[in-house]
């Protein structure tokens, strides 16, 4: 029995070993940083509504089996260019962020179903397919946008095109649906305001997703999830059931960015969504998921830790050393180290799982005695 | 055994059903894009004589579009203001000949394919016709 | 098994909070005393040394003058990414986060890339007793002069002319335009160039285009600079030696000065002038010990460029752009807190920038939009003089640009 | 008519994998309600008849097959296993095709789970549908009590013992409420005696439900006690198709193995004095050859054979001694304890082992054959390597190494055209002895053969087998001999051990009659007695 308690620490330590370490890094780092409590707060807030859609549209085709999307890349680029038509069309408030949202359906389905084929043709290497298609989705996206809009597609406003008469500007100023959504409930706790609506939002999502689980197709989905043979052998259509949770992931993508967006007010044309695949899946690790369990826990926990981490790690990384750019350094440097850990730690994890076959078989083996 | 057959019946139902979902959200994006269509007013408080009839600057006036911030215009200011929705409320208050405050209040349409109106104070409170025309920045 | 994972878990977090609690409560009694000296704060953020040099340099000049928070003193300085298109959040947090000190008083961005404007509406929306100060706004004019309450650019109108004037005084009569598409599509730098051509045209100097290799695309920085110092020497002999040459890359830069030493021809001054700007590598100088001395800098590549025959050819602007603002616009924060100074007064701003810039000029102007006329209270375009080597200041700030070149598009 | 007609006739079916004939001309009939007892060896076609009846794709892929199926008198061909379970036939497999995360009653109903409607279906389709789990459980529920076992319907399969895997294999294909015929392939392998006594109740209680049965299964004795008919395959033929009233064990054991008349090849017992290796409580995890407990000691210069069928942990045994797969256990080698899970310690004690995978692990296949034969040499014991520089730098002896080569070429008669030539031009045979050349450099005290004679021809086999003896006379090497082939084993070994369920189901001398281990091999406690 105590055997079995000490067991469950270690395999609780293991499966949990990079947000503990996020908790202790940031544990040190918060102090040297020196922010109020009030500031991290307000800031935890800011980066839970910018960042938890996003996150949240990543666990569906994890449960799918299908690895960590990198391919939600391709759901923000149509969310972005469904914000530059509505920033043409001068649609402004929450009437223009839902407008940008719909806009944004058709483009990720078509975008999503594309990445679900090709994704199914590299079943087992899905991460790394999805990464590389959404470097290439992006050499497409740039060619529409920058060259394609004005010319090809309309594009009629001024403050978005370049003076030359096609393609967009580098940065795209949302003031119009800035923080529509954000400051629709506004509801002041101290200083920092919360958005309510956008948090009421993100629950619906939440809701969503756990009902999805409990309907035929999260069956089905995470049937596959587990083994993609057996769930084959019962008749279930794993590639178009691939292709669906893709798409859905790409959706909820596209609205991520649009909610993120609202909340940023500006977007970097042709960087916005370069990072946001990355930085989403980061959170996720660091909130404890890995390539083949998440959950909306780990999402919340993930995004949290995650952004705590940036937000303080500039100003610390300063205090400890005493430059300003090492600070930049010290953000860079301890943020993608602990990624490239938790990726290593789950290749380790995964072999651990392996040696405890063999455990089991050795335990199996003195229980006789 | 659970039956996915789908009879004739449920098809056409399922065919209606899905066709008024696409119609619904067609027609909730354009009255998204009429509703939140911004356009941007110039609020101007100079002297202009329009078909032969001069209208004076005022000193002072203040002029409220909706439920939006109350803009003082000095003589020759010109405001801009970004609005959503096509149907707006202006709301001007001025001192009266008499001393006293007047308020006008009027609602006016804009129609969606103008960005920009110029909206003429004095012509406004003079209850002229063409108080607010679309303008053309000078590009 | 679910009990134990929260037992854990708490446990842990307990003692991470407690440790960090207790390191939070030992560095806050410490700092106390010694912040004493400073009344108030001044935030400052820059890009890293792999970015932007100058910008930093800047504000290390600010916290030599008046020491940094850490230390007791008034400038607490931050960085941004350095991949700042990208990570626009860090940016935001960052400017944000100064503003969570209380005796922060001013923040200044120097360069105020995409994201400033963001940071600044936050900032504004806690804490609207702050000043805020954009620096060569990346932004788009009417973006950033809706949340900084004061944002500077480099003249790019005025130096659209005073450029063609100056080369014109050197008795210049061609003038080659140096650029590529992307540059072409930037705002400023388009415009600046359509104000060259009109300008040259009524000096009575040739305007041409050429079009080199972006450092960007897949030549590569090293491929655009083999480009231009391949072309020089024929464009040299094609236009003659009174030809003045100007681009709007940095990257170009460094070889068109080194060519054009060479072979002949002008370079009235770079798009970001500073001495630091293409010359010690065109000149294979080191100026490691002269760091952030300009003066020093500036007779060391002069005395060079004169020994290789540049006398009169080569300009620049004496102190870097970069460097100036950052520091200036400290100052000038910190004198508008004291009183001294008016937030929007030109002359009070110059008053910031000749502190820095001991024996050059500084003019500018407020910034007109184009499109609807409408003069920006908030916005200011400066220049400085512009430097010839062994020729001293041409006097740019006191010559008058004609009033058509505003409008021009 | 209809009820004339037996439930299944399989009438004149062969099959061929690229002309290698592997079902030749199999006929047999199965009533309404009969069990049937399919055995034979590894390799004798029961699998490949199973897939036929179920049409999988592997069948159509390499050419198809011969042959009639009837299914209640009609003749059928299936295209897809589903085509298959539409017409009643249900199959458990060997290997578990289970949802580990997912509870029993997930798994039972796995695609046929209970729906309910709601708004969202009439959008996106019957996928929609939320999941009834209260019906779904009194469907698992009802499933399982068609078993006739205690399972629980909420129990993730992964917490679940063996025995309640297989129970939930069968409960799902029993859910079906069309079953008619249920095949199950070695469903006892993994059971518990307990377990598996429930089980063949069960299955008695369906037979007399009306449903029948294929039940594939080399514990001859459940075989016995359950079937109503046995059909002995080999080598693709059948051997023997009897009611199983008129037969017994030993019969059925001597038709399997079929070679009950060859004479044990050895006359000579030899006899040691001296344990040189002793295994304890060793255990593996390999995966499809999962080693639970096995001890055994081998006498100095003695060849000792391990055997057992396909699965049951032979060549776990070498695999794991020798650390290329995780396990532990005791080693003793000559007095002193050996570590396990690390190749290098086993090598560096003496240890040498031919691998059963010789592409993957034996050989380099890009590298000419003295490179080969003296790789390991030169890596674990530093042969072959001349001091430069008072032993600052190690230069490879080429001279020495070509000699070597050139040795073991001739005397292990290595069809080659030089010891420059690679390793992979050569046939399979002359591979392997370029393996063993490889392990007899080292001049190992223990040598591992793991399947010497797997792939190769006749012809190969035998000089390969002589090449073992003559070193083992010669050089005295002890050799522990891994094979599938028993005939094999009892012409070179001095004592064999049958490996089965992970474990030595007993250890014999090779003298003694094939079906005892034949016996040995199908789970059947050994046979008392009988020593000759």
């Amino acid at each position: 029995m105590l055997k079995n308690d000490k067991d469950n620490v270690i395999k609780f330590l293991e499966t949990n070993l990079v947000p503990i370490l996020f908790v202790i890094i940031i544990a040190f780092a918060l102090p040297l940083s020196g922010f109020s409590v009030r500031y991290l707060f307000n800031e935890i807030i800011v980066r839970l509504v910018r960042n938890l859609f996003l996150v949240l549209a990543l666990l569906l085709p994890i449960m799918a089996g299908m690895g960590l999307n990198f391919g939600m890349v391709l759901g923000a680029m149509a969310g972005e260019i469904g914000l530059i038509f509505i920033t043409d069309w001068n649609i402004t408030g929450l009437h223009g962020m839902f407008l940008a949202m719909i806009l944004s359906i058709p483009l990720s389905i078509l975008l999503g179903w594309m990445c679900g084929k090709i994704l199914n043709r590299a079943k087992g290497r899905e991460m790394v397919t999805s990464y590389i298609l959404g470097f290439f989705m992006n050499g497409v996206y740039q060619l529409v946008v920058l060259y394609g809009m004005g010319s090809v597609i309309p594009i009629a406003s001024d403050s978005i095109v370049l003076s030359r008469g096609y393609g967009i500007r580098n940065a795209v100023n949302l003031t119009g649906i800035r923080q529509s959504l954000d400051k629709l409930l506004p509801l002041k706790i101290g200083t920092t305001l919360i958005p309510v609506a956008t948090f009421a939002l993100i629950a619906v999502l939440c809701v969503f997703i756990i009902w999805f689980r409990r309907t035929k197709l999260g069956q089905d989905m995470r049937a596959i999830g587990q083994d993609m043979a057996v769930a084959e052998a019962s008749g279930i259509d794993v590639a178009r059931t691939r292709i669906i949770s893709i798409i859905i992931s790409t959706v909820l993508a596209g609205f991520g960015m649009v909610i993120y967006l609202q909340n940023i007010g500006t977007m970097n044309t042709y960087n916005s969504h370069e990072q946001v695949g990355m930085f989403s899946i980061a959170a996720l690790l660091v909130g404890g998921a890995s390539v083949n369990r998440a959950k909306i826990g780990n999402a919340i926990l993930g995004v949290v830790l995650f952004h705590l981490m940036f937000v303080i790690s500039p100003m610390a990384g300063k205090n400890l050393i005493g430059q300003a750019q090492l600070g930049e350094y010290f953000r860079v440097f301890v943020s993608y180290g602990v990624i490239s850990i938790s990726l290593v730690l789950y290749a380790i994890r995964k072999q651990r799982d392996k040696a405890r076959a063999g455990i089991a078989l050795a335990d199996a083996q003195e229980v006789r005695d | 055994m659970s039956n996915f057959a789908i009879t004739g019946n449920v098809r056409i139902r399922r065919i209606l059903i899905r066709a008024a979902f696409i119609l619904f959200m067609l027609i909730l994006a354009v009255f998204l894009f009429f509703g939140g269509k911004a356009h941007t007013l110039l609020l101007d408080n100079k002297t202009i004589e329009k078909e032969g009839k001069i209208y004076r600057e005022l000193n002072v006036v203040e002029v409220r579009i909706g439920s939006g911030k109350e803009e003082e215009l000095l003589k020759k200011d010109r405001v801009k203001i970004d609005v959503s929705g096509q149907r707006q409320v202006i709301t001007v208050t001025f001192p009266g000949d008499d001393g006293n405050e007047k308020i006008i209040k009027k609602t006016f349409h804009l129609k969606a394919g103008v960005p920009m109106y110029l909206i003429s104070i004095p012509a406004f409170i003079a209850g002229a016709d063409g108080w607010i025309e679309p303008f053309e920045p000078s590009n | 098994m679910k009990k134990s994972f929260f037992r854990v878990f708490l446990l842990i977090t307990a003692m991470a909070v407690l440790t960090g609690g207790m390191l939070i409560s030992c560095k806050k009694e410490a700092p106390k005393d010694e912040k004493a000296g400073a009344a108030y704060h001044i935030g400052v953020v820059t890009g890293t040394v792999s970015q932007s040099e100058d910008d930093l340099r800047g504000a290390e000049r600010l916290i030599e003058e008046y020491g940094s928070v850490a230390e007791g003193g008034m400038i607490q300085h931050v960085t941004y990414p350095d991949n700042f298109m990208q990570e626009m959040e860090t940016t935001i947090s960052q400017i944000v986060g100064l503003a969570d000190d209380p005796m922060m008083k001013a923040i200044v961005v120097n360069q105020a890339i995409p994201g400033t404007t963001e940071g600044f509406r936050r900032v504004k929306e806690k804490r609207d007793d702050i000043i805020l100060i954009a620096g060569e706004a990346h932004e788009d004019p009417l973006v950033i002069e809706s949340a900084a309450d004061l944002a500077i650019n480099s003249d790019f109108v005025s130096r659209g002319y005073l450029i063609i004037d100056t080369a014109k005084k050197l008795g210049v009569d061609t003038f080659v335009h140096i650029s590529f598409p992307r540059h072409m599509s930037y705002e400023t730098l388009g415009r600046r160039r359509a104000i060259f051509e009109a300008a040259c045209k009524d000096l009575g100097i040739k305007f041409v285009f050429e079009t080199a290799p972006d450092p960007t695309s897949d030549v590569g920085v090293a491929g655009a600079q083999q480009f231009i110092l391949e072309k020089v020497p024929a464009w040299v002999a094609k236009y003659g030696k009174n030809t003045a040459f100007f681009c709007t890359n940095d990257a170009h830069t460094e070889p068109l000065l080194k060519q054009l030493i060479e072979y002949g021809g002008y370079f009235i001054e770079a798009d970001l002038p500073s001495p630091l700007m293409g010359y010690p590598g065109a000149l294979g100088i080191d100026l490691s010990a002269e760091k952030g001395d300009f003066p020093a800098i500036l007779a060391k590549v002069e005395s060079t460029i004169k020994d290789k025959g540049g006398a009169g050819r080569f300009g620049t602007w004496a102190y870097s752009y970069g460097y100036t603002t950052t520091a200036a616009l400290g100052q000038h924060a910190m004198n508008v807190i004291n009183g001294e100074s008016e937030l929007l007064k030109m002359s009070d701003l110059m008053k910031a920038y000749n502190k820095y810039t001991p024996g050059a000029k500084w003019n500018g102007g407020f910034y007109t939009d184009v499109a609807t006329g409408v003069r920006a209270n908030n916005h200011v375009l400066i220049y400085q003089d512009t430097y010839m080597m062994g020729k001293g200041y041409m006097g740019t700030p006191d010559v008058t640009v004609p009033e058509k070149y505003f409008s021009v598009k | 008519m209809k009820d004339k007609s037996p439930l299944l006739e399989m009438r004149n079916i062969s099959k061929d994998f690229f002309g290698n004939s592997v079902l030749k001309d199999v006929s047999f009939k199965l009533e309404k309600g009969e069990i049937l007892g399919l055995v034979g060896e590894n390799g004798a076609g029961k699998t490949t008849l199973m897939k036929i009846l179920f049409g999988m794709t592997v069948i159509r892929d390499t050419g198809g097959y011969s042959g009639e199926i009837f299914l209640e008198g009609k003749p059928v061909s299936y295209k897809t296993p589903f085509e298959a379970l539409d017409d009643g036939i249900g199959m458990v497999h060997q290997e578990f095709s289970l949802l580990p995360g997912f509870t029993a009653a997930e798994n039972i109903l796995l695609n046929r789970e209970s729906t309910k409607n709601n708004f969202m279906t009439e959008l996106f389709g019957d996928r929609m549908k939320n999941l009834d789990r209260k019906d779904m459980r009194k469907r698992a529920l009802k499933a399982i009590g068609k078993v006739g076992v205690q399972l629980h319907e909420d129990m993730l399969i992964s917490d679940m013992p063996v025995g309640h895997k297989q129970f939930t294999e069968i409960a799902r294909e029993l859910e079906k409420d069309n079953i008619k015929l249920l095949v199950l392939d070695e469903p006892t392998a993994v059971l518990a005696e307990s377990e598996a006594e429930i089980l063949l109740k069960s299955m008695k209680k369906l037979s007399s439900e009306g449903i029948s049965i294929i039940f594939i299964s080399h514990r001859l004795r459940e075989i016995i006690n359950i079937t109503d008919k046995i059909l002995i395959l080999r080598d693709g033929r059948i051997i023997q198709e009897k009611p199983t009233s008129s037969t017994n064990i030993s019969e059925i054991a001597e038709a399997m193995v079929g070679r009950e008349l060859e004479v044990s090849k050895r006359e000579d017992v030899r006899v040691f004095d001296r344990t040189f290796l002793s295994v304890s409580r060793l255990w593996v995890n390999m995966p499809g050859e999962t080693v639970r407990d096995v001890s055994f000691d081998v006498n100095e210069g003695e060849i000792f054979g391990i055997g057992g069928l396909a699965g049951q942990g032979k060549l776990g045994i070498p695999n794991g001694i020798m650390g290329l797969f995780p396990g532990g256990g005791e080693i003793i080698l000559d007095g002193k304890k050996i570590g396990l899970n690390s190749p290098r310690i086993a090598l560096d004690s003496g240890m040498a082992f031919v691998s059963e995978d010789r592409r993957d692990v034996g050989l380099l296949l890009d590298e000419p054959l003295d490179w080969n034969i003296s790789f390991t040499a030169m890596q674990v014991q530093n042969k072959f390597l001349k001091p430069i520089f008072g032993n600052l730098i190690k230069w490879r002896d080429e001279k020495a190494i070509q000699n070597a080569a050139k040795g073991f070429i001739d005397a292990l008669e290595i069809k080659c055209t030089g010891y420059s030539q690679k390793a992979q031009e050569l046939s399979g045979g002359n591979q392997q002895k370029i393996c063993l050349a490889k392990a007899f450099i080292v001049e190992p005290r223990v040598l591992f053969v793991s399947e010497p004679t797997r792939g190769i021809d006749v012809g190969a086999k035998k000089i390969v087998l002589d090449t073992l003896i003559k070193n083992n006379r010669e050089k005295g090497t002890t050799i522990i001999m891994i094979s599938s082939e028993l005939e094999e084993l009892r012409s070179v070994c001095d004592r064999i051990a049958i490996v089965d369920e992970g474990k030595i189901a007993g250890i014999l001398p090779a003298t003694r009659p094939a079906a005892d281990f034949g016996l040995l091999m199908l789970g059947t406690a050994p046979v008392s007695g009988g020593a000759e």
